[in-house]
């Protein structure tokens, strides 16, 4: 147990993305209201591009831009960086496309919450 | 009952995935340490090379821009289909009134 | 080659045709009927002369990735012969029952295209084939149970089709099981698996027989029998007590035969016990069947009571059983689509269904009620009927397998056939005349010469087997 | 010269639907024939696609590997044309032809006047090349890519369809559908961590060599990618958004939707599991047991729900959910007859749920009803519609000489050959409970009798586009040749069968 807790420790980046997954998939199935799980949803991806950052990352390792003068100390991997930037931009999308249903449903529903949204379909809502 | 029920066992699933995930990441190779698996070939050649390769100081732009362009043409179809998905959503879509 | 065709394909073209008709040609359309159904009659007979006389006809074809067999032996050519004569029957007597029924179009075709499927099933030569016609069959049947579009119809035809697809997914994963098993499914050469000797053999002709059991209402299979005969007289004759769940009875007997073969079946544990699987369906079947007062009810009962007769000498495994199967196969049929043609005929003319209130029927209908009682008699197995025959091979079949209260089994079914017609035949001439339209008229004799001519054929085979013997004996010969 | 056509055929094949995707727009403002513009793409793309599986197949399964960029493959990203690709590929795009050409002129109705309906057409053109990039990606990231364009443009389509249900759908949808990704991109960063490769090969290759110093992290991936794929894929306890989305989308939409986009998820899962973990760690992690059992729990609950549905689009979605746990656990059985079997499963499921769901559309907008008991008389009053869709629904149901028996036969074939007879009895018990949801409706469309309403086929399209679904229902149970040779040997490089 001890050894395990100190393996955490060291990886703690990860674990730090884990819980913030966890808090971000929590919020996306708990809460009703639609702009909470698009929060949720955010949080939960930044948390992946935390991980993946972290798992690029190198002690002492400087930013991956070439620079003549001083090669002793290692670059950082690149590639998570590259890839995330990628991701960044999809979580945008999806962010994006999620505030326009959000904008579509609060036209007509006049509310951004899930339960009350169901609640006027089936005809039970009262003022 | 049926809720206590319900609550117990998302605990226990709780519980056994944050167990999981714990063991996982202790036994993930340790964070920032030289000998990580990921500076293998890939790595070394993004680093050492991609002045060479594609004349560009900053890897990371070597990278999105050229080892992995493939990926940055889909990442701008992303966008595109962002764009579109939200047009779609909610130009003439209105007509359905507002209900209020 | 093109018999087989001929015989096969009638059914499908003579519905196309129909199909095609214009609504309001009903003679036209009973033309058609009856070419195709005798075409197809024709070519089946030429068909199992040529088979029993040691010809051989076989198509082979690879379609979907897999290879279709049709290449039929003497006991297919046999149960194609059996079907496609009856079909003519009934298509005639259909003539006058349908005279002022609705959708006749409909019923005709489907008619006629479930007489390709059950020679289809009838000529198989592969089990791909055979589980291919078969479906086919509960697809193309399925129209005319639910014929009338009554609640009930439409519930029976429910009932009807998932009995008989499950059966069909059971027949299925047993055919991939033989597959897997033995590498070919093919029944020219020898029984499939008799090589095979390894544990799951008994799984393996449980989930046959369960599946073809549906069909041959083998208890406790056989509940969608009795409420399928919501359908048309001419459809629970034919269907219900011949085509449909003989092809049930075939398939049994072709794994009993031709997928296990005898050899193996003997070494079976299930084996033993399925004799008295069918000897209980046998004595129940016919227990039930007196206790129901609508007549046609009480004739799916002993439908499926008579259907373990078939299978019953089968199980004994031995030729004077499958003589005696196959006797029963042919004398039972025509006897007992002649009690559902008089069935017919009573709830027609005399507007009667129910065998308690059946005093002085048989005053108004004289010739309908003596051909009843013929093939009431025939179901007990008195002399000059066919059955006697066939009940008289099927105990020596019980005997020689050993098993001598097999044969027990079959004289106590007797008695009881006779307890549940006789009395109504005695009852109907008993009385005042009953109130009738009698028996002339313009459909009568469409529908009463069929009845009349079957039960004179019944007689016919009961005086002279002999004309029968040779198909019999081929069968037979195939096997042993 | 054919050399070079040849090399450069799967770039062209993924790209043609995108570039045209993207002058759609401004080029419907000019002219009137766009749309017919879209149905000739999807058919120069399947001319392509039977092309280059022909090639494939000639060639006895030698991959037509294309690096992207010029970068060769453990820096750049690769397009690998083996079976399998050329197998999806060839599904995708014999699938989108008929549906975009059910499509033209016909979603005024759903979806609206002829800006969204263009539009409509971007994102559909969008999701058909980002599929044919699912079958042909060979790097693990670019499936995350790949699968968020295709979340998307799914949602999009979704939420095209008039009305607050679609919204809500394609909202409930979304989400659901980013968490899947999320998990999908966490599978990734684990497999990136411990492997240091994106391009599956080379992945497979050095996790191979150290895995059993992470097995945790091997598991916990591997579960990562099952939970992620399977929210997408509608895999049985994470089915809740489907019934919804694909029922409330327009019609189009919910057959690209249920027939393929579901599909390619599955592909681009079994890519994973069998070209980065392979067989061999599948097996120590008992990966195939759980699809196996996943694929009876989907069958059994998703075949019982569809039965509960008296809606008939919320019907065949439920069926869907059913269907895809025949092809997972296809693929769970690990042998080359299942998983054989299972490809092919998937093939006919793309053409046959396409099939169902624009005949019910048909039906559905000629008369104004939904539920399964409002089509008395359709038979008569609409044959062709009805025709093909009884047609359809024999396939589903596994009838001989149907497209959907020959899957079903080769699955069987699997699932008995590794003894498994609890599957095989649960496949056997999905079709009758499939025929018993299907021919209630086809029932009560031909025996029943019509009303005196003027129901009609719909337009001559729709018409050509029903019927070539129909035809390929039957022709691929008649003949299935070809694809069934190409899905074996789909089945033998997934499994590393020589």
């Amino acid at each position: 147990m001890k050894i395990l807790l100190g393996k955490v420790l060291i990886n703690y980046p990860y674990f730090a993305a884990v819980i913030l997954f966890a808090i971000g998939s929590a919020t996306v199935l708990t809460r009703s209201n639609l702009f909470k799980k698009l929060i949720g949803i955010n949080i939960m991806e930044s948390a992946i591009f935390l991980m993946f950052i972290a798992a690029g990352s190198r002690r002492d390792g400087v930013v991956p831009i070439l620079h003549m003068d001083d090669s002793l100390r290692p670059y950082i991997n690149p590639l998570p960086s590259a890839l995330m930037l990628t991701g960044i931009v999809v979580s945008v999308s999806v962010t994006a496309f999620a505030l326009a249903l959000i904008v579509r449903l609060y036209r007509f529903y006049g509310t951004t919450d899930a339960k009350r949204m169901s609640d006027i379909r089936n005809g039970v809502a009262k003022e | 009952m049926g809720k206590y029920l319900r609550l117990a066992f998302i605990l226990i699933l709780a519980l056994l995935t944050g167990y999981g995930v714990l063991v996982t990441v202790a036994e993930l190779p340790p964070y920032g340490a030289d000998t990580n698996l990921t500076y293998n070939q890939v790595s070394e050649r993004y680093i050492n090379g991609a002045l060479e390769d594609t004349g560009v100081p900053n890897m990371v732009t070597a990278i999105v821009l050229d080892y992995r362009a493939y990926d940055t043409m889909f990442e701008t179809i992303v966008l595109f289909t962002a764009v579109i998905a939200v047009l779609i959503t909610l130009k003439g879509a209105q007509e359905e009134g507002d209900r209020k | 080659m093109l018999e087989l065709g001929m015989a096969l394909f009638s059914g499908v073209t003579g519905a196309l045709v129909v199909a095609s008709l214009p609504k309001a040609t009903e003679r036209l359309r009973r033309a058609v009927v009856l070419l195709f159904s005798v075409t197809g009659m024709v070519f089946s007979w030429r068909v199992a002369i040529k088979i029993f006389n040691g010809g051989n006809i076989g198509i082979i074809a690879q379609l979907g990735g897999l290879t279709w067999s049709l290449d039929p032996d003497p006991l297919g050519a046999m149960f194609g012969l059996i079907a496609s004569t009856l079909w003519v029957f009934a298509a005639i007597y259909s003539f006058g029952y349908m005279e002022r029924k609705t959708r006749p179009q409909t019923y005709y075709a489907f008619f006629l295209i479930s007489l390709s499927a059950t020679l289809g099933v009838a000529f198989s030569g592969n089990l791909l084939a055979l589980y291919f016609f078969y479906e086919l069959l509960t697809l193309a049947t399925y129209p005319l149970v639910i014929h009338e579009r009554s609640a009930d119809a439409v519930k029976a035809g429910r009932k009807y089709i998932i009995y008989s697809l499950s059966g069909a997914a059971a027949i299925l994963i047993a055919i991939v099981l033989t597959y897997i098993w033995s590498g070919k499914i093919d029944f020219a050469s020898g029984p499939i698996l008799v090589n095979t000797m390894r544990p799951g053999l008994n799984l393996l002709l449980a989930l046959f027989v369960g599946g073809f059991g549906v069909k041959a209402a083998l208890m406790p299979l056989h509940r969608w029998l009795p409420a399928a005969m919501v359908a048309p007289t001419p459809i629970s004759a034919l269907l219900h007590a011949v085509a449909v769940v003989y092809s049930g009875v075939y398939g049994i007997l072709r794994v009993v035969y031709s997928v296990f073969g005898r050899e193996l079946m003997g070494t079976l544990s299930l084996a033993r016990k399925l004799p008295w699987v069918a000897a209980f369906t046998i004595l129940v079947g016919v227990i039930i069947a007196t206790q129901q007062d609508v007549l046609k009810r009480r004739l799916a009962y002993h439908t499926i009571s008579q259907l373990s007769y078939i299978l019953l000498g089968a199980f004994t495994l031995q030729p004077w059983g499958l003589g005696g199967a196959i006797l029963h196969m042919i004398s039972y049929s025509t006897l007992k689509v002649t009690l559902f043609f008089c069935a017919g005929i009573i709830a027609e003319r005399a507007d009667e269904t129910a065998v308690s209130r059946m005093q002085g029927v048989g005053w108004s209908l004289p010739k309908t009620m003596i051909a009843f009682g013929v093939a009431s008699l025939g179901m007990v197995g008195m002399l000059p009927l066919n059955t006697f025959w066939s009940k008289y091979y099927l105990m020596r079949g019980g005997v020689q397998s050993g098993q001598w209260s097999l044969a027990l089994v079959l004289i106590g079914s007797g008695i009881i056939n006779a307890i549940c017609f006789l009395p109504t035949v005695v009852a109907s001439f008993q009385g005042e005349k009953a109130k009738s339209s009698g028996e002339t008229g313009g459909n009568t004799m469409l529908m009463l010469g069929p009845t009349l001519c079957l039960a004179g054929i019944a007689l016919l085979i009961g005086l002279y087997p002999g004309i029968v013997w040779p198909g019999v004996e081929a069968v037979v010969n195939r096997f042993f | 010269m054919t050399a070079v056509i040849k090399t450069h055929l799967p770039v062209f094949v993924v790209a043609a639907p995108l570039f045209v995707s993207f002058l759609l727009s401004p080029m419907a403002r000019r002219f009137g024939w766009v749309q017919s513009l879209v149905v000739g793409v999807q058919g120069l793309g399947l001319l392509l696609a039977v092309y280059l599986a022909g090639m494939i197949l000639k060639s006895s399964g030698v991959p037509i590997i294309y690096s992207m960029g010029g970068w060769p493959a453990p820096w750049g990203i690769e397009l690998w044309t083996g079976s399998l690709g050329a197998f999806f590929l060839l599904v995708v795009a014999g699938v989108t032809l008929p549906i975009s050409l059910y499509a033209v002129n016909n979603l005024s109705d759903e979806v609206g006047d002829a800006t969204r309906s263009t539009r409509f057409f971007v994102l559909y053109l969008l999701l058909a090349g980002v599929l044919a990039g699912m079958a042909l990606t060979n790097d693990l990231f670019n499936i995350f890519v790949l699968v968020e364009v295709a979340t998307i443009s799914c949602c999009g389509l979704v939420s095209a369809r008039r009305g607050p249900n679609a919204a809500k759908a394609a909202f409930n949808y979304l989400i659901l559908a980013t968490l899947g990704s999320g998990l999908i991109l966490g599978g990734i960063g684990l497999v990136y961590m411990i492997t240091g490769n994106l391009n599956m090969g080379f992945a497979g290759i050095a996790l191979n060599g150290v895995w059993q110093d992470y097995p945790h992290v091997v598991w916990m991936a591997m579960s990562f990618f099952l939970v992620g794929f399977g929210v997408k894929a509608a895999l049985f306890p994470l089915h809740v958004w489907l019934p919804d989305a694909h029922s409330t989308a327009p019609t189009p939409a919910s057959a690209i939707l249920s027939g393929l986009a579901v599909k390619g998820y599955i592909i681009c899962l079994v890519k994973i599991l069998f070209g980065v973990f392979e067989v061999h760690l599948l097996d120590v992690f008992r990966l195939d047991q759980i699809l196996v059992l996943l694929g009876m729990l989907a069958i059994l609950a998703g075949s019982i729900l569809a039965l509960a549905q008296g809606e008939l689009k919320r019907r065949l979605a439920f069926s869907t959910v059913a269907q895809v746990g025949y092809i997972v656990l296809g693929f769970g059985l690990m042998n080359i007859k299942g998983v054989a079997g299972t490809l092919f499963y998937l093939a006919s499921h793309a053409v046959i749920k396409s099939t169902l769901f624009l005949a019910a559309g048909a039906l559905i907008s000629a008369t104004g009803k939904t539920h399964v008991k409002d089509f008395a008389g359709v038979g008569r009053k609409m044959p062709i519609t009805m025709g093909v869709f009884s047609i359809a629904s024999l396939g589903l149901v596994g009838i001989p000489l149907f497209s959907g028996f020959v899957g079903k036969w080769y699955l069987l074939l699997g699932s008995l050959e590794v003894g498994n007879l609890t599957a095989a009895g649960v496949i056997g018990i999905g079709s009758v409970l499939c025929a018993i949801y299907l021919f209630p409706i086809i029932r009560t469309a031909y025996f029943e009798p019509a009303p005196e309403d003027d129901w009609q086929d719909p337009g001559v399209p729709q018409r050509l586009a029903l019927v070539m679904l129909g035809i390929a229902v039957i022709g691929l149970g008649v003949l299935p040749g070809p694809l069934l040779q190409l899905a074996q040997k789909a089945a033998a490089d997934l499994l590393i069968i020589p």
